[in-house]
């Protein structure tokens, strides 16, 4: 089973993409939060197998949890999840080091395979990301 | 000769200012697009998605997703109007060119002092103006007499302001069931400026002024 | 004396039609964000609504409408992120503001002529020189040891034009592995223009032409 954690500002984002990725038999959504804060505090204590994370939300940008989680040497995966394509967001994602930066309006279907390729270990950046920049 | 470089320099780079203050608008839109529309056409997505898959087994639930999506994208379509409404917003430069055609053929000459440089100020700003000033150079037309109107655009550290100078009679400019004044005065109240229509040795003179909102913030 | 009050009057009448094409690209906004997302949010409520009644009965064709929803919405949110994209692109004043910090901090002296003019060229144009502009002066800073360097906009009846003119070294601007010319050079030609960079008695001289594409077309 792989432990994922959510953070997004928009709830009824957040509660359609949690129950979609509950609904996988190997995934489990084990929290949510609607801002970055809450998110660190729940990701440091819990530590998901991967942590799937809006960057504008309020209190701390998933950028910064991201920061965060990689500083600390946690072994949470991170994905940056995103409805655009900003190089000088990118940019920070990669010095973080995460592990995915992904599209919102992906498919589910290829959101949820990413998801398992992840956690095997790959890195995985949305094409329509990478060749804008 | 070192003055004179010294101030196209700086005339030069107030442009590059006011350009860049333009570009804020942009920006404005951008953000406003980004931030509403992206988000909710991903949400949408997203929820389209995970009612297809409840379809089956918990319809209950999908139902509930389409009602969220319906209700989003009716919010969103009174936003995109609300947007387009914006950006449709009449300039400074759009009532100038129409009326500027109305007066020729009323044979009224048209005369503008600072209308380039108003031309880069806000979009709000220059949506009042631009009402207002529709409404006074309507009057002229339609009341004056006047064979001459100088519109002259000035901006202070805190002020817009916009002065319509007609060379006709020059009163008489009280009646109880118009509306033109009145709604000019309104929409200039309601942007925290004044407005005020006085008869001089010249004709009648309509005055707008707005505060440069800009002066304060950031 | 006619004949000055004339050329002012041409002149103003030319900035406002100027202030007017800039509208232009609002309108265009405007009309994308009307015609194709509020189309669509009007599309995905009935798809919503009409997939919410199908649900018990037909869940086959209840599936085919989420389908159809999260096309859509996928679709609109690309252009949304276009029209974002466009909105951000950066303008010839957003470049010189930028570039002429740097230029000031390694002393060398900026002038340019036509600026004013250029900041109402069509966007498309602008964001193509400027970025060529971008690059020219980074170059000029790193490259020429000019102590000044000279823009200037032109605009004939076909042909925008842009030429940065240095007073450096003027040699040697051939390198096999560097990206900043052949960049140039792809951007402009892209865009059906030509880019030329030569070494004169002053320094070197990068000159960029763009059609001017609205002189053809309606
Ligand atoms: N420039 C002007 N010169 C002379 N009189 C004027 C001028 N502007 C306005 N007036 C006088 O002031 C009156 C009120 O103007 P107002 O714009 O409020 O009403 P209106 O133009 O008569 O009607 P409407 O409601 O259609 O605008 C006019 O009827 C006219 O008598
Ligand atoms: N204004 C200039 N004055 C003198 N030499 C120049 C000038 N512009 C370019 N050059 C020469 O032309 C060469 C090629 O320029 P180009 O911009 O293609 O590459 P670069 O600046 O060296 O590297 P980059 O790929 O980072 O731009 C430069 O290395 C430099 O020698
Ligand atoms: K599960
Ligand atoms: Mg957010
Ligand atoms: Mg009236
Ligand atoms: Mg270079």
């Amino acid at each position: 089973m792989i432990s994922l954690y959510l953070a997004e500002d928009q709830s009824l984002l957040a509660s359609a993409l949690a129950q979609l990725l509950d609904l996988e038999d190997d995934l489990h959504v084990l929290g949510t939060a609607a801002d970055g804060q809450q998110a660190w505090l729940d990701i440091s204590r819990e530590i998901p197998d991967i942590a799937i994370l809006d960057i504008e939300m309020p209190k701390a940008t998933g950028l910064d949890v991201a920061d965060w989680i990689h500083q600390a040497g946690i072994k949470t995966k991170v994905i940056i999840l995103t409805t655009f394509a900003q190089q000088a967001y990118f940019e920070r994602a990669v010095k973080a080091q995460v592990n995915g930066y992904l599209l919102k309006d992906l498919p589910s279907d290829d959101l949820v395979a990413d998801i398992r390729k992840i956690y095997a270990g790959a890195t995985i950046y949305s094409p329509e990301l990478v060749q804008n920049m | 000769s070192k003055s004179i470089t010294r101030s196209i320099r700086l005339a030069q780079s107030n442009s590059r200012l006011e350009a860049v203050v333009r570009r804020g608008e942009r920006e404005r839109i951008a953000r406003d697009l980004h931030d509403n529309l992206g988000q909710s056409f991903s949400m949408i997505t997203v929820k389209a998605q995970l009612a297809q898959k409840l379809l089956a087994k918990q319809p209950d639930k999908a139902a509930g997703e389409l009602q969220d999506i319906a209700a989003t994208s009716r919010q969103n379509l009174q936003l995109v109007r609300s947007i387009v409404n914006d950006l449709r917003q009449e300039s400074l430069a759009d009532v100038l060119l129409a009326q500027e055609k109305n007066l020729r053929e009323t044979r009224i000459a048209l005369y503008t002092e600072g209308e380039q440089a108003a031309d880069a100020w806000p979009t709000k700003c220059q949506v009042t103006l631009a009402a207002v000033l529709q409404e006074a150079i309507t009057n002229v037309i339609r009341h004056s007499h006047a064979r001459q109107v100088t519109v002259t655009f000035t901006v202070t550290p805190d002020q817009y302001r916009m002065a319509v100078q007609d060379n006709g009679i020059g009163k008489d400019y009280h009646r109880t069931n118009s509306h033109g004044v009145s709604g000019m005065i309104e929409r200039v109240e309601q942007e925290q400026g004044s407005l005020t229509i006085v008869a001089n040795h010249i004709g009648t003179l309509v005055t707008a002024t707005l505060p440069r909102k800009e002066a304060h913030s950031a």
